[in-house]
C-alpha cells in the first residue's frame, strides 16, 4: 500500500504520543438570528476517528466550517496540539493539515477533476503547470482508490456521488493530519462507501485523525472510537462507541425515543398508475416496469446505473429513444416537466443544487414554486395563501429556518433537502418520484418523511423511490427493482431477497 | 465578511425589509433633493420638479423592462437602439398619415417582434442574450440609418408632440407614463406567478423547470417586456422631441442597466424590483438636473456621476449587509 | 464593362449616420453620375471616431483609386496618413483642414467664421427685441473633442469678446450627442436662468433638442436660439419663429465639386488651391430666396 | 424544440461537425478571407493585409485583458476610456519632453492604478464590477476632457508616432504587439497557477477560497491586467492617431467583449481563451475591411455585422455541442 498521506507520515509517532491534537475551549458561533453553535468545549484525540451526530441544522456543519476557517466564530478558541490558533482564513487550516470534504460539494465544476485535486498545490516547472503530471498522478490516486473516474474530464459532468468521490480524493491527499468528513456518504452506494470506508482506515492507520458526521448510526458504530452529540447547537455529550447503543445515541440527538425509523402500513394495490414498456433514453436501456396506487416501487443501484435518467425520462426532462409511457393504461407522449406534472407526476430531484432548489430565493417561494397556478386562481398570488401553505409545509417538515423569508442558502443541507421534498407534498399528485429524498436528513425526520409516504398511499397514490441507501428502499418497497449499467436486471418483492442478493445483483458478481 | 454571513443577512433584508430597502434608495434621492433645494434658488421651482420628472421617465422606463430581464439572469443590450428605431417607425407612421392610435399600435407590435426574435435567439439557436441583443443593437441602428437615409423625420402631428409637454393635475404627462408603466409591470413582477417565475428561472432555471414552470415562456415574456418597454420610449422620444432619428437614445441601455443596478438589482439574476430602477434612473437624473441648475463645468459633471454611482451604491451595500 | 473603365474616386466623410454628410454624399454621387466616376461612399460611425477614419483611409488607398476625397476628422490625426496617402494618389479635401501639405486641392466651410456668422446672428436676434447686444448668452456644444464643432465654439466665443462684449457667455455646455440631452440641457438652462436671452447650439441634432425646449417653454419671444445647418424640422421651427437663425453651409457643393476637382486632378489637370463654400445665415426673413432655398432643402437623389 | 430534441440533433450533427471541430473559429475567419479574395480584388493585396492587421490589432488586445475579468465572472465596461485618457497622458507626458520609455512606463502604471481602484471597489467596497467600471468609465472621459480642456494634445514626437506605421520583417508593428500581450497572456492564463486560479474564483469562489487560493488577489490580478492592456492600447492609439484625445475609443468596451464572446468566453465566467478573442477581433475587423473594400453601403455594414455576429456564434454554439 502506497502511504497517500505523504507530507503526515513523518508526524505519525509525533501526534500519537501528543494526546490532544485539537481542542474547542467554549467555541460558539451565532448567526443574526441563530444561535447555531452554543459554546462548545471537546477535544480529539490524535489518531482517533470521531463521529459527530445531531438533527438537522444541530450545527455540524457549522462546527466544521470553524475548524477549517470557512467561517470567522463569535467566541471561544481553537487549540491546536497546544497553541491557540487564529484559523481565520482556509489557508491556515489547509497550512495546518486541516481538510474537510465538505457537505455541498465544493469543487470547480469547469475545472476537470485532475484541475479540482491539485487546486492550489499545482505541480510546476519552471513555474509553468505540468498538465499532464498531473492527469496522470490524479488517475494513480483515484485508481489506487477504486474510484471509476477519469482524471481528465470536466469535473461538472460526473455525477454527484463521483464528485463527492473526488473531493473526498482530493482532501485525504493533500497532507493532511486532520480530515473532516461532513455527511461523506449521502450519495455514495453501499460499494462507494465501502471504498470510501476503507481509504479512511487507511488514513487512520497512518495517523490522521478523522471527524466523521453521519446521519447513519450503522456507519457511526462501524468506524468511530468516539461519538459527540450535538442538539440545537449543543454539545449534549461524547461516548466511547464501546460504551453505547443506537437508542441512547437517538435519544440524546432529538431528545425523546424513536421506536422504529421506517414506517411501513400495508396497503392492497390499487389500479396501476402507470406502466412503462421496454423504455430505452440516454443511460438506460429496455426498462419495464408498473407502479400502482398504494404502493412504493423501489430502485436500487449503483451509481450511475441509470435510476435517475430513467425516472427523468418519465418526467419528461429527455425524450425516451424508445418504448413506451402509459398512464392509467393510456399511452401518453411526456415531452416536458410540465405535462408530466398536468397528469399528476411529482418528481423531487436527486440534485438538490442544481436540480431542486433555487438558492438565493426565500424558503417559502421554493415551497410553493410547483402550486403557483393554484395560489393565483385569479391572476394574482394570494398573498394569505402562500404564506399558509409555505408556513404549513415548514411546521409538518419541521423545516429549521428563521422564517419562509429567509434564503434557501441559509439552511442546513438536511432542511434544504426537506424543501425538495416539501415542494410537492402540497400538490396532490398521483405519482411521486422522489430520487434520494433522505439525502442528509436526521433520523427523527427521516421518519417523518416515511410517515408522509404512507399518507400519499393511503390516499391512492403511488410511489417510486430511489435509494442508494439499501436499508431505505429494502424497507419500504413493495417491489424492489435492482439497476446495474442502464439495465433493470432483477425484481424483488417486499423482503423477498437478502441483502447480500441485492447488493450483488446490483454489482453483478 | 465571509459569504455565508453576507447570505444570511441578505436572507433577512430581503422580503422583510423589501419595503424598508426601495424607502432608503427613496431617502437617498430625498437627500439629494433637499440639499439642491439649498444649492439653487431654482430647483424646487414647480417648473423644475415637472422638468426634472420629464427627464427621467424615459430611462425609469427602459430601466423596469431592463429589469425583468435581468432578473431572469439576462441582459438587453439592444433597448436604447430599440428606441431610436422605433421613434422613425412611429415617425413615418405618422407622416404616412395614420392615424395616432394605429401608428401607436403597430410600434408597440414591432418591439414586442424585436423582444421575441432575442427570446427566440436565446431560448431556440442557444445565442448568449449578450451577443443577440447586441446584435440586434447593431442592425436595428443600421436599419434605421437606411431607411431615413441617416435624415430625421420630422413629426407634424401636433397632438402627439404636444402630448409629451401636457400636465394632467399638474403632473407632466411624460412621468405618468412611468406610472402606466410602472404599476402594471409591479402588479406583474411582484403580485402574479409570473413574476415569482422570473425570479425563479433567474436563480436556477432547472430547478424551475423541474417545477413544471414553461421556462422558455418566461424568458419569452421577460424581453419582449423589455423590448415593448422600449419601444414605448421610443413613442416618448418621438413625441418629445417631434422627430424620428435613428440614432438617438445611443448609450441609453447602459443608463437602463445603470439605473437597474443602482436600484438593487443584480446582474446574476433573481434580485430585483420594480420600485429599485424607477429610483436608479431619477437618482441619475437629479444628478444631471442638479448640476445644470448649478452650472457646474460639463466635464466636471461627468467625473461626479462616476464618483456620486460609486457613492450611492456603496451605501446602499452597506446598509444591506449592516440589516 | 463600362463601370470597369470608370475612374474611382472614393469619397470619405467624417460620420455616416448625420443628415450634413448625408448630402455632402447625395452631392459627390450626383458628381459621379454626371462626371461617370465611380463614388464608393465611406466613413466612420461618428465625428470623434479618428482611428475609425485612419483605417478607413488606408483602406481606400489599398484600393488603388484614381483619387481621394477626404474631410479629415481630426486636423492633426489625419495628417500624417494623408501625407502618407498621397504618396500614391491625389487627396482632395473637403469641410476641414487637416495638418498637411499634400492636399491637391481643398474646399471648406470654415468652422471658425461659421462661429463668428453664428455670433452675428444671435446679436442682431437680441438686438432687435432688447434694443442692443447685451445680456445673458449660451453655448451648446454636442459631443466633446470634436475638431468642426470645437471651431465653431471657438468662432462665436471670438467673436462675442471682439464685438459684442456685452453680451455675456454664462455657460458653455457640452452634450453627448443626443437630442434629449440638448433638450434637458436648454430646460435646465432656462429655469437656471431666467435672463438667458440667447442660445447658440452649434449643430443640428442640439438644435433639434433646443428648438423643441424652446417651444415647450414657450419663450421663443425672449430667448433667442441660433443652430447650425439644417432639415425640414429646423426649417419649421425657423418659419414657427422657433429658431431665430440657422448658419447653414454648402454641403451638396462640397461633395459634388469635391468629386470634380479630384477627377481633374488624377487627370493631371491643374486645379484651384483653396476653394471656399462659404456659410450663410438664414433668418425667417431671407428663407424665401431662391439661393438660401436650394440650400436649406439640398436634393438627396 | 425541447432540450431533448437539441441534445439528439446535437447528436446527429456530432458527426457532421467533427470535421469542422479542428479548424474552429480560425476556420470560420480563413473562410472569410477566401471568400473575400473572391470578392474582391484588393483583399489580399500585401497593402490590404498589413491594414487588416493593424485594424483588428488594438481591440484585440483590449479583449484579452477583458477577457481575464470575464473569466473571473466580472465585466470591464472602462476599457476604452482608459484607452483614451492614457492617450491623453502619454501625449502630455510626452509633449512635456520626457523620453518614451519613461512617458510609456508611467502610463502604464497608471493603467495599473486604475485597474487596481476597480479591484477595490470589487473587493473591499463589495461594489458589483458592472457599477465600479461604468463609473470609471464616465469619471475618466471627464477627468480626461477636463485636463484637456475638450481638446486634443499633438504628439511632436516622430519616432513615437513612427512606431504604429512601422512594419518589421513585413509585419505592421501594430500586430507585433498583439504577439507581444498575446504571448505572456497565454502562457499566464494557460500555463500559469494563476490561470488557473482564474478559472477557479469564475467557477466557484467559494471552493477555490476554501483550496485556500487568494481569491482577492486574483481579483486584484484579473482588472489590472484589463486596464494594463488598456494603457498599453492607449499608447498605440496615441502613436497611430499622434494625438491624446479623451474621447477616443468610445465603445470599444462592447466591441471588446464582444470579441471576446465571439471567441467563446463565457459572460457567467470560467471559460474563456487568449486565441479565442483574438480570432474574434479579427473576425470583426475582418467584416469591416471587406465591406469596406466591396464598397458596402455604411448602413447595410451595420446590419451586415449584426447578422454575422449571430450566425458565427451560432455555428460556434453548435459545434461545440456536437463536440
Ligand atoms: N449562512 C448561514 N446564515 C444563517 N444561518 C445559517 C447559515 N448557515 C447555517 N445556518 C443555521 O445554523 C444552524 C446550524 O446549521 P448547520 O449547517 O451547522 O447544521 P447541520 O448540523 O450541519 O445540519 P444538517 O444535518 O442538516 O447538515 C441552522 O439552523 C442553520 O439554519
Ligand atoms: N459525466 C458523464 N458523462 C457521460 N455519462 C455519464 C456521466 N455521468 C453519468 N453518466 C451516465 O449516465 C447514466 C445514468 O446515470 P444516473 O445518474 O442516472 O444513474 P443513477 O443510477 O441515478 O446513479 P446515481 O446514484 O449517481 O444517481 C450512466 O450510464 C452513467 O454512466
Ligand atoms: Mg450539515
Ligand atoms: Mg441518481
Amino acid at each position: 500500500m502506497i502511504g497517500i498521506v505523504s507530507r503526515a507520515d513523518t508526524h505519525v509517532a509525533e501526534t500519537r504520543a501528543a494526546g490532544p491534537i485539537l481542542e474547542l475551549v467554549g467555541l460558539e458561533k451565532r448567526y443574526v438570528g441563530t444561535h447555531a453553535l452554543k459554546p462548545a468545549t471537546l477535544a480529539f484525540e490524535a489518531g482517533e476517528i470521531h463521529a459527530i451526530v445531531g438533527e438537522n441544522g444541530a450545527g455540524k456543519s457549522t462546527l466544521i466550517k470553524l475548524l477549517t476557517g470557512v467561517i470567522p466564530r463569535t467566541s471561544g478558541e481553537i487549540v491546536w496540539q497546544g497553541k491557540p490558533t487564529d484559523l481565520s482564513t482556509p489557508h491556515e487550516a489547509i497550512a495546518l493539515g486541516i481538510n474537510a470534504v465538505h457537505q455541498e460539494v465544493v469543487l470547480c465544476r469547469h475545472l476537470t477533476v485532475a484541475a479540482n485535486m491539485f487546486l492550489g498545490e499545482e505541480k510546476r516547472r519552471f513555474g509553468l503547470l505540468q498538465h499532464r503530471a498531473m492527469v496522470r498522478e490524479a488517475q494513480v490516486i483515484l485508481d489506487d482508490l477504486g474510484f471509476e473516474i477519469p482524471a481528465h474530464v470536466p469535473l461538472g459532468s460526473l455525477t454527484i456521488g463521483q464528485q463527492q468521490l473526488v473531493a473526498t480524493a482530493r482532501a485525504a491527499t493533500r497532507g493532511t493530519r486532520f480530515l473532516i468528513f461532513d455527511e461523506p456518504t449521502a450519495y455514495l452506494t453501499r460499494r462507494e462507501a465501502a471504498q470510501l470506508f476503507a481509504l479512511i482506515r487507511r488514513l487512520e492507520a497512518e495517523g490522521v485523525t478523522i471527524v466523521y458526521i453521519s446521519h447513519r448510526m450503522e456507519e457511526v458504530f462501524e468506524l468511530a472510537a468516539r461519538v459527540s452529540i450535538l442538539r440545537d447547537g449543543t454539545l449534549v455529550g461524547t461516548r466511547r462507541i464501546s460504551e453505547t447503543n443506537e437508542a441512547e445515541l437517538i435519544g440524546l440527538m432529538i431528545n425523546r425515543s424513536l421506536e422504529q425509523i421506517y414506517h411501513k402500513d400495508s396497503f392492497t394495490p390499487g389500479a396501476t398508475i402507470l406502466e412503462a414498456r421496454h423504455l430505452s433514453g440516454k443511460g438506460f436501456e429496455d426498462v419495464s416496469m408498473t407502479v400502482r396506487a398504494g404502493e412504493i416501487v423501489g430502485l436500487y443501484g449503483l451509481i450511475g446505473a441509470g435510476r435517475s435518467e430513467f425516472v427523468t425520462t418519465l418526467f419528461g426532462r429527455e425524450a425516451p429513444s424508445e418504448g413506451q409511457i402509459l398512464w392509467e393504461g393510456q399511452p401518453v407522449n411526456i415531452r416536458s416537466p410540465r405535462d408530466a406534472i398536468d397528469l399528476g407526476i411529482a418528481l423531487a430531484p436527486e440534485s438538490r443544487r442544481d436540480q431542486g432548489l433555487c438558492l438565493n430565493l426565500p424558503v417559502g417561494l421554493n415551497l410553493n414554486l410547483a402550486i403557483y397556478d393554484r395560489l393565483a386562481r385569479t391572476g394574482l398570488v394570494s398573498r394569505s395563501e402562500e404564506a399558509s401553505a409555505a408556513e404549513r409545509q415548514i411546521a409538518d417538515l419541521r423545516i429549521k429556518t428563521a422564517g419562509r423569508h429567509a434564503l434557501a442558502s441559509s439552511l442546513s443541507g438536511g432542511n434544504q433537502q426537506k424543501i425538495v421534498i416539501g415542494k410537492w407534498l402540497s400538490h396532490g399528485a398521483r405519482l411521486f418520484i422522489f430520487d434520494e429524498p433522505t439525502v442528509g436528513v436526521d433520523v427523527g425526520t427521516k421518519a417523518e418523511i416515511y410517515r408522509l409516504f404512507s399518507a400519499l398511499l393511503s390516499n391512492g397514490a403511488g410511489i417510486i423511490l430511489i435509494s442508494s441507501y439499501l436499508p431505505e428502499v429494502y424497507e419500504l418497497a413493495d417491489r424492489l427493482h435492482v439497476f446495474r449499467r442502464g439495465k433493470l436486471v432483477a425484481s424483488h418483492d417486499y423482503r423477498s431477497a437478502s441483502h447480500e442478493e441485492i447488493l450483488g445483483e446490483a454489482i453483478g458478481i | 465578511m465571509s459569504e455565508s454571513e453576507e447570505i444570511k443577512k441578505a436572507a433577512l433584508s430581503r422580503g422583510r425589509f423589501n419595503m424598508l430597502f426601495g424607502l432608503t434608495l427613496l431617502g437617498l434621492l430625498l437627500l439629494l433633493w433637499v440639499a439642491l433645494g439649498f444649492a439653487t434658488t431654482s430647483f424646487w421651482s414647480a417648473n423644475n420638479i415637472s422638468n426634472l420628472l420629464r427627464q427621467g421617465a424615459m430611462i425609469a422606463i427602459l430601466a423596469i423592462g431592463q429589469t425583468f430581464v435581468i432578473i431572469t439572469g439576462g441582459i438587453d443590450l439592444s433597448v436604447g437602439a430599440i428606441t431610436g428605431f422605433t421613434s422613425v417607425i412611429v415617425a413615418l407612421l405618422l407622416q404616412s398619415g395614420l392615424p395616432i392610435w394605429a401608428a401607436v399600435i403597430l410600434t408597440l407590435m414591432l418591439g414586442a417582434g424585436i423582444g421575441i426574435f432575442h427570446a427566440f435567439g436565446i431560448v431556440q439557436l442557444g445565442l448568449p442574450p449578450f451577443i443577440i441583443t447586441l446584435a440586434t443593437l447593431t442592425s436595428l441602428r443600421g436599419i434605421g440609418l437606411l431607411i431615413t437615409n441617416g435624415a430625421t423625420i420630422s413629426i407634424t402631428n401636433d397632438t402627439f408632440t404636444e402630448f409629451s409637454r401636457n400636465d394632467f393635475l399638474g403632473i407632466p404627462n411624460l412621468f405618468w407614463m412611468v406610472i402606466v408603466v410602472g404599476l402594471p409591470a409591479w402588479v406583474l413582477l411582484h403580485h402574479s406567478r409570473f413574476g415569482r417565475y422570473l425570479y425563479a428561472v433567474g436563480s436556477n432555471a432547472e430547478a424551475a423547470r423541474l417545477s413544471g414552470i414553461n421556462v422558455k415562456g418566461i424568458i419569452y415574456l421577460a424581453y419582449t417586456i423589455s423590448a415593448v418597454c422600449a419601444s414605448f420610449v421610443g413613442l416618448l422620444l418621438a413625441a418629445r422631441i417631434g422627430i424620428g432619428n435613428a440614432t438617438q437614445a445611443e448609450g441609453w441601455e447602459l443608463q437602463a442597466i445603470a439605473s437597474s443596478v443602482i436600484g438593487g438589482t443584480s446582474l446574476f439574476g433573481a434580485v430585483g424590483s420594480v420600485h429599485g430602477p424607477l429610483l436608479g434612473a431619477f437618482i441619475l437624473a437629479t444628478i444631471n438636473n442638479g448640476a445644470n441648475l448649478m452650472n457646474v463645468n460639463s466635464f466636471w459633471q461627468r467625473i461626479i456621476t462616476g464618483v456620486l454611482i460609486i457613492v450611492i451604491v456603496y451605501f446602499d451595500q452597506l446598509r444591506r449587509r449592516g440589516r | 464593362p463600362a463601370l470597369a473603365q470608370q475612374p474611382t474616386i472614393p469619397i470619405i466623410v467624417k460620420d455616416t449616420t448625420s443628415f450634413y454628410w448625408q448630402i455632402v454624399l447625395a452631392g459627390a454621387r450626383a458628381a459621379g453620375r454626371d462626371l461617370g466616376v465611380n463614388v464608393p461612399e465611406l466613413g466612420a460611425q461618428s465625428e470623434a471616431d479618428i482611428n475609425g477614419q485612419i483605417s478607413i483611409l488606408e483602406n481606400a488607398v489599398s484600393g488603388a483609386p484614381a483619387a481621394v476625397v477626404i474631410s479629415p476628422t481630426e486636423f492633426q490625426a489625419l495628417g500624417r496618413p494623408i501625407d502618407e496617402a498621397a504618396k500614391s494618389v491625389k487627396i482632395i479635401g473637403i469641410d476641414s483642414a487637416a495638418d498637411s501639405q499634400s492636399f491637391t486641392s481643398f474646399l471648406t466651410t470654415d468652422n471658425v467664421q461659421g462661429g463668428r456668422v453664428a455670433a452675428d446672428g444671435l446679436a442682431a436676434a437680441i438686438t432687435e427685441k432688447y434694443g442692443a447686444a447685451e445680456g445673458e448668452v449660451a453655448l451648446i456644444t454636442a459631443l466633446p473633442g470634436v475638431g468642426s464643432l470645437d471651431q465653431r465654439a471657438q468662432g462665436f466665443k471670438e467673436q462675442l469678446a471682439a464685438k459684442y462684449p456685452g453680451l455675456k457667455l454664462i455657460s458653455d455646455k457640452v452634450a453627448d450627442g443626443q437630442a434629449t440631452t440638448g433638450l434637458n440641457i436648454t430646460t435646465d438652462l432656462l429655469t437656471a436662468n431666467p435672463n438667458l436671452r440667447g442660445i447658440f447650439a452649434s449643430n443640428l441634432i442640439m438644435a433639434q433638442g433646443a428648438g423643441q425646449a424652446i417651444a415647450e417653454n414657450k419663450v421663443a419671444d425672449t430667448v433667442k436660439l441660433i443652430g447650425f445647418d439644417s432639415d425640414d424640422k429646423l426649417v419649421k421651427f425657423l418659419s414657427d419663429g422657433v429658431i431665430a437663425g440657422l448658419v447653414v453651409q454648402d454641403p451638396f457643393r462640397m461633395g459634388y465639386d469635391g468629386i470634380k476637382t479630384a477627377l481633374a486632378a488624377s487627370k493631371g489637370e491643374t486645379v484651384e488651391t483653396f476653394v471656399d463654400t462659404g456659410a450663410n445665415l438664414v433668418t425667417k426673413a431671407n428663407m424665401g430666396d431662391e439661393k438660401i432655398a436650394a440650400l436649406l432643402n439640398p436634393k438627396l437623389d
